[in-house]
């Protein structure tokens, strides 16, 4: 085997663009810290459903609207699936990018609203915080899922705003659908471990 | 060498097994069984994440570049495919 | 998101366009800059500022044991509480505040860029953020130690319900504004960790090959990529914490259906890959140093990058090993009692590599190297004592008891003091241009050094003896009561290194103003680094530097030099 | 078998755990002696590594240190005389890892995972910042009339095998007692079961191991091993004392 101080051709290496582009790598990264913070909410909230004395659901406390979620689920998937066709129209300079991408976004704020009205209805069912280890544990997993949602849902309102202005580019979109893929692909876990 | 450690490797593996052979635990404290078991697929889940994730973006890098050097249209020197380091496909 | 359209920053800097302008204020220049040179003094000397705070925790602690009931010189009577708070806040701030921005952010911002030959970080601006964020959870930390109900006093493990619950830890705000403090600093390092990695994945320089990386470079990324994912599911834990001690919900409470044991899960789970963050980097610099003052080779650089990366991923199998007494299943203990003797082998191979590096060497003993040298000495005592504490049976006399604080100021010490020592040292003259003086440098390591041994050295024969942690007085006991001389030989021990450290900060602020100037590359070493100008200016080079080799083809056989810089095209086509 | 390779091995470093660990605290309970004799183990094995690592190491400083007109070797390590010099202590330490484990897999076994037929049982409940103790009384029954409880002070009988329940009433205490090299974690909401057998008469300290509060610092206790005679005597006047004082 040849040293490395000896066995290199002469010449002057190229440098050669990056297999990831930089904002691609930088939020996969991000992407999989967060990947490890679920992993950590889910671990607890099965640790803590493990606890409970009684079965799971507590007794006395509020059912979750388990039929209610499936259509939002619905919902939250199809954004995803619509930003994918929108992904494949902008590679291929489609004009159907803009109007996917409003799907998208629109599905996105239609799972938002629609998960804040029924937090509403919980509440008013008495189920908060601090009335057990149920109303804990559902705001804590769902609240901190939603919070995701609203920053993915700021990030495609900007990569569509930008797409108006023409100046959108594969840079800046791919980063952001690789957040929102990550907020849709972990909403069907967390809907399986708390509301099923 | 390598004989040895395979040996070794496989009696450290013994080692595990026979570990969890003494499944009795009459000290056991928790007072549920799930609870014990929800610590157990925890710590496995746990640990299993982050590593199916650093080695799935192993892969997925490996891929890419291998894509990437494949690719006609893109002119890489021939120094720099055999240079490319451990992610590629070597000389 | 503002950088994500940045390709390639040599390319485009995005940076420039802020300081395309010559003149720059003094608060752009050294306050809001992008640089990462900037960066990596900002952290260094927080770090620097966060040492010397819990240097004074440690004196005003251990003057406690050594002269229970008197007044501390230069701090005060220490009650029960404050040295709760004392010793809590000590391993808090040595740990994140301390090894965590000195090995990891100062000398990962530091190196990284100016070793791979680029002009800057990819993403300067969350780089600068994150430097931000930093300061603002150090900021946090001190202020908690003069809110009502003074600083948390519940060990920096902070198990629940103790830390959950403001009737059982009596400081309502101390114990919150900690856990903010920390969950801060975390996410600055998440941002950091994220340059770190995506600066070396696409910034080298052209024609560095992953196996041209030099070694403190792999042990950062590493240690950024163990880092970035373990300390997820302690950031969920740390936000149930939050809401237990804030909102009021019950999550570690077991009167509300709560799991305390769950928090020892989420936060060990994070906290043993924490060792091995803090320990790469330390390592790293070592392997530069010595191949520096050994004009030597590496020993075997591929065994060394494949046992990192061994004890990257066995170190995601051992964390329970903290929990052997905790009450976790009994079962589970035999498992993990397994998994950490196997971490064992990487580490103590990757030592025996460092050891064969200096065969055939022409050893130099510099100071850098002398730190170098001691951190493998040092840290092999703290090595060998870990088996003690991860083999179950004998854990369950050594837990919690001195010994296991012996063992890990025997890795923690040599990791961050010794490896930070080391650094600075060796990169002093490229970070200032100037030259640190040798002799006051030798002085100060054998103090420091020597001092050392005999704060620690006692504490393990405490520790053998049946001493736990964490006790404000032993005379409260009375088997323990009667090895007060060994405290008191500590104790005088820790105030000899502390005085030895002003030596240190004379040397580092005169040889700041009055050192030898230092030239590009006053040590004749070969990464990038040393091609630049010392200091390295804004860009860090005119043009930057091409890579034609390994980073460590010293001594050469049939050149004239002993060294050949990464950057020097081969003098001629090589005969094959 | 695994049983007498246990005792096998153990009979050979118990002298030293003896030595090492016995001389400073002393051996009190039937197990004690099985942790001595593991800590001496690793003491030994990792001794002997630590030994030869340091004597490698100062050695090459001496013999490799700079002198004038000497290079240094061009050595890249992948070589295969050289290499082997890292292989084969390699595998050795592999190898006494394998024994390290098997004996601490053994001992804690026997401590922590099983339990022996009790001839009695105690019940410890830590609370911040003291100690409670039940006995159970001459009837050797827990939760009966004549329970005798006790703050701060457990008394045992020497020879005797124990059972403990241990129960925390607010946050994580943990039960320590030096000279049986016994800890155990209190946790609230959880009956932690375990065993000793104390075999030396005497009065030893009880230390809470892990941090609970502020008054961390003073939570220590007593545990009084007492022969027979000393120990019925107790009882009876512990009994007796209880029902004067109701």
């Amino acid at each position: 085997m040849p040293d490395d101080a000896l066995g290199r051709p002469y010449g002057v290496p190229v440098r050669r663009e990056p297999v990831v582009p930089n904002g691609v790598l930088g939020m996969l990264i991000f992407v999989a810290t967060e990947v490890m913070f679920f992993s950590g909410l889910i671990s607890a909230f099965v640790i803590g459903k493990s606890n409970a004395i009684g079965g799971w659901p507590p007794p006395g406390q509020p059912r979750l609207p388990v039929e209610e979620t499936a259509l939002n689920t619905a919902a939250l998937l199809a954004s995803g699936v619509a930003l994918y066709f929108a992904n494949r129209a902008f590679r291929k300079d489609s004009p159907s990018v803009k109007p996917l991408l409003g799907l998208a976004i629109a599905l996105g704020g239609f799972f938002v609203l629609f998960q804040g009205a029924e937090w509403v209805a919980l509440i008013g069912e008495g189920l908060t915080l601090t009335s057990g280890q149920l109303g804990g544990f559902f705001y804590l997993l769902v609240g901190t899922h939603a919070l995701h949602v609203v920053a993915g849902f700021i990030i495609l309102l900007y990569t569509y705003q930008r797409l108006s202005h023409h100046d959108l580019d594969r840079f800046t979109f791919w980063p952001a659908q690789i957040f929102w893929y990550f907020v849709v692909g972990v909403w069907p876990i967390l809907y399986w471990q708390v509301y099923l | 060498m390598r004989a040895a450690r395979a040996v070794m490797g496989s009696a450290v593996l013994a080692m595990a097994w026979a570990a969890n052979l003494a499944y009795a635990c009459p000290s056991c404290a928790s007072p549920l069984e799930e609870n014990r078991q929800a610590f157990v697929d925890t710590t496995i889940f746990l640990t299993v994440v982050p590593l199916t994730m650093m080695g799935g973006f192993v892969w997925w890098l490996r891929r890419k570049v291998r894509e990437r050097d494949d690719a006609p249209e893109i002119a890489v020197p021939q120094s720099m495919l055999r240079d490319a380091g451990r992610f590629s496909k070597g000389p | 998101m503002a950088e994500a359209g940045t390709v390639d920053t040599h390319d485009a800097p995005a940076h420039d366009a802020e300081h395309g302008h010559h003149e720059q204020s003094f608060l752009s220049k050294y306050i809001f800059s992008t640089d990462h040179k900037i960066i990596a003094m900002q952290y260094m000397f927080t770090g620097i500022v966060m040492a010397l705070i819990g240097g004074y925790m440690s004196y005003a602690f251990r003057m406690q044991l050594a002269f229970p009931g008197e007044s501390v010189p230069g701090y005060g009577v220490v009650s029960q509480g404050e040295y709760n708070s004392l010793v809590t806040n000590h391993g808090t701030i040595m740990i994140f505040w301390v090894a965590m921005p000195m090995l990891i952010a100062a000398f990962g911002n530091y190196l990284i860029p100016l070793m791979i030959g680029a002009d800057d970080m990819v993403f300067p601006r969350i780089n600068r953020l994150s430097y931000q964020i930093f300061l603002i959870s150090a900021i946090i930390l001190i202020v908690s130690f003069f809110v009502p109900g003074g600083g948390f006093g519940g060990a920096w493990t902070s198990y629940p319900p103790l830390s959950a619950n403001a009737e059982y830890n009596l400081t309502p705000y101390g114990a919150t504004f900690w856990l903010v403090a920390v969950a801060l600093e975390f996410v600055a390092f998440l941002l950091g960790g994220i340059n770190f990695i995506t600066t070396l994945m696409n910034s080298r320089a052209p024609g560095m090959r992953m196996h041209d990386i030099p070694m403190v470079l792999w042990m950062i990324i590493i240690a950024s990529i163990l880092f970035m994912a373990s300390v997820g599911p302690l950031i969920a834990g740390a936000v149930m914490l939050f809401m237990d001690q804030v909102v009021g919900t019950g999550f570690f409470d077991p009167d509300r259906g709560g799991d305390p044991v769950l928090w020892q899960h989420l936060f060990w789970f994070f906290g043993h890959p924490e060792v091995y963050v803090v320990l790469l980097p330390a390592m790293g610099i070592v392997a530069e140093i010595i191949c520096t003052f050994a004009r030597k080779k590496l020993f075997n650089y591929k065994l060394i990058l494949y046992t990192a990366f061994a004890t990257g991923i066995i170190s995601f199998f051992v964390w329970a090993h903290h929990q052997f007494v905790a009450g976790i299943d009994p079962r589970m203990a035999n498992v993990f009692t397994i998994t950490t003797l196997i971490i064992s082998i990487p580490i103590a191979e990757m030592l025996f590599l460092y050891i064969a590096t200096l065969y055939g060497g022409s050893i130099r003993l510099t100071t850098p190297m002398l730190w170098a040298l001691s951190f493998i000495a040092e840290f092999l005592i703290g090595g060998i004592t870990g088996i003690f504490l991860g083999a179950s049976g004998s854990d369950i006399y050594f837990h919690d008891t001195y010994f296991v604080l012996a063992h890990f100021h025997y890795t923690f010490f040599p990791i961050a003091i010794i490896g930070f020592f080391a650094g600075i040292t060796y990169w002093f003259p490229k970070m200032f241009g100037r030259m640190m003086n040798d002799s006051l440098g030798k002085i100060h390591f054998w103090g420091t050094i020597i001092a050392f041994n005999f704060i620690f050295i006692p504490l393990f024969i405490l520790g053998a003896a049946g001493q736990h942690r964490r006790i404000y007085n032993f005379q409260n006991f009375p088997d323990l009561a009667g090895m007060q001389d060994l405290r008191v030989i500590a104790t005088s021990a820790l105030l000899v290194m502390l005085v030895f450290q002003a030596i240190f900060l004379f040397n580092f602020v005169y040889s700041l103003f009055k050192g030898k100037p230092a030239g590009k590359n006053p040590w004749k070493a070969n990464t990038l680094e040393w091609t630049a100008d010392s200091p390295p200016p804004h860009g860090n080079w005119p043009e930057l530097p091409n890579c034609y080799r390994g980073p460590y083809e010293y001594s050469v056989p049939g050149r004239e030099d002993d060294y050949w810089p990464q950057d020097v095209p081969p003098d001629t086509a090589p005969a094959e | 078998m695994t049983q007498g390779i246990y005792d096998f091995i153990k009979s050979i470093f118990a002298p030293l755990g003896e030595y090492l660990i016995g001389s400073a605290v002393p051996v009190g309970s039937s197990f004690a002696g099985d942790i001595d004799a593991l800590i001496a183990l690793v003491a030994v094995f990792v001794g002997f590594w630590a030994l030869l690592a340091y004597a490698a190491f100062f050695f090459l400083i001496f013999r490799f240190r700079a002198r004038d007109g000497q290079r240094a070797q061009y050595v890249t390590g992948e070589e295969k005389d050289l290499k082997r010099w890292i292989t084969y202590p390699h595998a050795a330490i592999i190898l006494c890892d394998l024994v390290i484990v098997f004996m601490a897999i053994m001992v804690w076994y026997n401590i922590k995972q099983r339990l022996p037929e009790a001839d009695s049982t105690v019940r410890i409940v830590a609370q911040q910042w003291a100690w409670n103790f039940v006995h159970p009384g001459p009837d050797n029954e827990l939760d009966t009339d004549d329970d005798i409880n006790t703050f701060n002070e457990l008394h045992v009988q020497e020879g005797t095998t124990y059972h403990y329940e241990l129960i925390s009433k607010d946050v994580l205490h943990d039960f320590s007692v030096p000279v049986f090299r016994l800890k155990q974690d209190a946790i609230p909401g959880r009956v932690m079961k375990g065993w000793f057998r104390p075999t030396k008469a005497g009065a030893y300290d009880i230390q809470c191991a892990e941090m609970c509060g502020i008054g961390h610092g003073i939570m220590g206790a007593r545990i009084i091993v007492e022969t027979p005679e000393e120990h019925a005597a107790w009882m009876s006047q512990g009994s007796a004392g209880k029902l004067a004082s109701r």
